[in-house]
């Protein structure tokens, strides 16, 4: 059979400048940070993201200077405060945001997963969502004549996914599943092709006994890339936590242009591969003690 | 709300403690209550912490049978395995509760008008209780740009009612807000309805100065209870717009022993919701 | 707390003539049929059923004469054959059947449970369905100006349901959900009130330390009744084996309207309730062979 | 097709494997293709059981990236543990395979059109390759109700291509259908376009005499060949309408060796899939 598993430089190459993709995650939660800083490597330029929440992951891009549009209900650091290159970019006028609520930016994902060309919401009413957002329209019942705002679907052109473990045919298995999964599988459902890094690349046998922790079938998959902590500063999942301290240190790093142009030739343009960022994060001390359940000091 | 010291100096229970039982009471048995994930700081205080206690203060006392949802998803959490506001994969997942839904439940529970009521907060709420999680200033060229709207339409469009938990100022009690991210009274009576909303809108507004309503006839805010030391002049000199002030205003009620006492022994002992932690 | 735990007799109460109910489960699997058997025997007539693919629940009650319209997209015993009360009846034009594909139905349902009142497809284009389904009406995308057909949202009044576990309070518990659970998920959403059988009922303790098995919160649950093998002749998910025995017993005597009331004299109106209905059908040693993975003889 | 016996008497090989051989190689690499949940009988060998030998066939010959879904939810299993052409939950749940996807999935894919083929049968099927399984006479008042067209009118409008596999008989080769459970040509060239549809349709129908495709100028359905030892008259014979047969129709190509060992001693050695069981 022919095998999907490519390098990390080859796994990102067909992104061209201007591509529609999507980040598999939620706010800072299972990034696909890897992938995306194997993005920035490349210097791809004028993306457009669709998101639900996110976070990092989509902040990096900007700093980068690789977005040039962001449709999304929100993007945030969390605990770690505002997205500065977000917030940098959009007082500047940099890039173009094109505002949903939470559930309406999922339905228009959903949409697209069901082969629809829209989506009817009640969700955007009296909001001004409403007056910023020049994509959307209405539709009406035609049973109830109830008026509906309606959005097109979403369907990215390409969605990043880090995972725990997939094979070589791209078949993706998430034993470490958050509640927050499900928006991940409808944004997985909605893309046309999917680039996967994992924690670890399983074989044929182990796989024949997972398939109970699909996360998705293979065939959208066209690449399969191993980089252990590949969500690293995010946690993956229940499998490992949250970096508090580099997150800390990315916040304070992204609070003006300058220092975050460093960030980035330290932890990105800087390092050989992904051993070298995790070498440069703390290295294998420092990770383990991100897993699940550690206690170890 | 910096100065909550100000109440738990001069009383036997915290600005927190108030906020927690003034929102139990009014909380109905059956009823669905939703936060959001917690996010750390202040603001998880304000729109996780007092109201996860407050819905567990409710249970214990009026309304035992009403659904705390903590991030939507967990039903009934086992409160002492909540060990912080700001939380991530591992540490939610290992929240022992009464049942778990997905992403798809809560989306179309909120879409389907399930849940009664919600929490939020934002950089600014103006005088028909709007309010702004997504720019300071000019929407092109903002002069702060926030994490945008995410739920909060939702919250402000298809819950029953939401309670707004704000620090006060005159920063953020402005006349009209610079982006309408929840949708309040818009811009007064009759506007929900012609924007096509059906239910739901602000309650209250709550701040460390006193609990905040919005009158029938004008949809503009009005002051319901001052909390007790506090005064109308420290709430007008603290909001950007004028209030309707009834001829007769009351003291916020203080909690009870009973109500203390569930709070500090059984809902968070450890402080770890109303920011003692 | 106000538990909803009741007798067999009065969770069906509330279903009075005329309702739209809807019954989880996917052809003859995991049907909530100790529940059915109690409506037949308090004589509900008129009912409306809302359905995907339905099995014997449907059967019986057409049977039965309970039923006056049926929305779904097939009803069949599958291996034990075509269901032949319904057969029967729609034969001699005695209920209403509105036609559906099964993937078009899922997604009335689907509508209902995020609160939409009508739902696009493209799935019926060019089938008789349109011709014999009044129901339908059209729906044009605002961004595409592409044709839809439109459809009614489902929502069905009450829907019956067995579990393996429920909690006093109606939150149920599946441990041994199958691949089709998502059928039974979204009918469930999409319902107004929920009435639960289940093999077992649970306390809190066993609730708090199970809730990753979650089927459904309980506050759409109206009652709670604990009815050991009450899927019977059906299977219940991977914990018990359909009765194939059973099965053929009742496919033959369904054949003809005499024979099929002397079906229901013997295992429905003629037991003092669901105990003696599985005494009936083989008792103890009989059900205990049909459990997953059982090589006792 | 109670006569299959015909071939497998004079030939060394027996009809399903004919058209499992037949069918593998009209498929292609990293196609999907799909079938429906084993209900048993004849129409589970020839719905399921064929086409499970006939894309597994195709992955161990010139398509080994073809991904089977059986029952839609169960990817590339692993045949073996397929133990009849009847399952229910705890036999189906017990499969091994490479992926599993919820019934959410398996409507998605079908309705963004990620399916490339199906497999159906029918009460009847007609010139212009619609099938029945909804009622024969009169809709209102027929003589025979059938189950429905259940996920018909999706194979025959958003999959990719469809391959009715049928016994061949006058009652079920009828020029009209009673009922189009699934769309065919409908009533001829250009009907389906007409009516919305955008891609998809029948294929081949497969039956104990020959195979049929469909002339593309007028969409009747036409010979395409001949199972060996089968003849024109047979089939004129056991056809309700009139088709169309060109000059020359050539012999379905028989298995060779190696695909009878593939399918005999690898694929379904319990003869499970193949109706020997």
């Amino acid at each position: 059979m022919g095998s999907k598993v490519v390098s990390l430089v080859e796994a990102v190459r067909p992104i061209k400048d201007g591509a529609t993709i999507a980040m598999a995650g939620f706010g800072i939660g299972s990034g696909p940070i890897a992938l995306v800083h194997q993005l920035i490597r490349q210097r791809t330029k004028n993306l457009t993201v669709l998101g639900i929440i996110q976070g990092n992951d989509v902040d990096l891009l900007i700093g980068a200077g690789a977005v040039s549009r962001v449709d999304a209900s929100g993007v945030t650091l969390e605990d770690f405060g505002l997205a500065q290159n977000f917030r940098r970019a959009a007082q500047n006028d940099e890039i173009v945001i094109r505002e949903y609520s939470e559930a309406s930016i999922y339905d228009r994902f959903l949409a697209a997963s069901v082969g629809l060309t829209f989506w009817p919401t009640r969700g955007l009413f009296g909001n001004d969502i409403m007056k910023v957002n020049p994509d959307l329209s209405e539709v009406t019942c035609p049973f109830t004549g109830e008026r509906y705002v309606a959005m097109p679907a979403a369907s990215p052109e390409w969605t990043l996914l880090h995972a725990p473990f997939a094979d070589e045919n791209g078949n993706v298995y998430h034993p470490y599943r958050t509640d927050f999964a499900g928006f991940t599988e409808v944004i997985l459902r909605a893309s046309k092709q999917v680039i996967v890094s994992v924690e670890q690349i399983v074989d044929r046998t182990w796989a024949m006994s997972h398939h109970r922790d699909t996360l998705i079938a293979g065939w959208k998959t066209v690449a399969v890339v191993e980089v252990p902590f590949g969500s690293h500063p995010c946690g993956l999942g229940t499998l490992y936590s949250p970096d508090a301290e580099h997150f800390r240190e990315y916040a304070q790093a992204s609070r003006d242009r300058e220092s975050f142009l460093n960030y980035l030739e330290t932890y990105v343009y800087g390092v050989r591969d992904h051993w070298g960022y995790l070498e440069r994060v703390g290295g294998m001390q420092r990770l383990m003690k991100l897993r699940s359940g550690s206690a170890g000091a | 709300m910096a100065s909550h010291d100000h109440i738990a100096s001069r009383n036997r229970y915290s600005l927190e403690e108030l906020l927690a039982v003034t929102l139990a009471r009014d909380f109905h048995d059956r009823e669905r209550g939703f936060t959001g994930m917690a996010t750390g700081g202040r603001t998880g205080v304000l729109i996780v912490g007092i109201p996860l206690a407050a819905m567990a203060l409710a249970r214990r006392t009026h309304a035992p049978n009403l659904s705390m949802l903590y991030t939507g998803h967990i039903i009934n959490p086992a409160l002492e395995d909540i060990k912080g506001l700001f939380e991530s994969g591992p540490t939610l997942a290992a929240v022992r509760c009464e049942a778990r839904q997905s992403s798809a439940d809560i989306f179309s529970m909120v879409e389907r008008g399930e849940i009664d009521f919600g929490f939020s907060s934002g950089a600014q709420v103006d005088q028909y209780g709007n309010i702004n999680t997504t720019v300071i200033g000019n929407y092109r060229r903002p002069s702060l740009r926030m994490l945008g709207a995410v739920l909060l339409p939702e919250h402000f469009a298809l819950f029953g009612r939401e309670y707004i938990l704000m620090e006060h100022s005159r920063r953020r009690f402005v006349p009209r807000v610079d982006f309408i991210s929840g949708a309040g009274y818009i811009d007064g009576p009759g506007a929900r309805e012609k924007a096509g909303l059906r239910r739901g809108g602000p309650r209250w507004v709550l701040t460390e100065l006193g609990v905040f309503d919005f009158d029938p006839a004008t949809c503009r805010m009005r002051v319901k209870s001052l909390h007790p030391g506090r005064t109308l002049a420290e709430v007008r000199d603290q909001t950007g717009f004028e209030l309707i002030v009834p001829p007769q205003v009351p003291e916020t009620i203080p909690p009870t022993d009973e109500e203390l006492a569930l709070l500090r022994h059984e809902i968070d002992p450890h402080g770890v919701l109303l920011g003692r932690a």
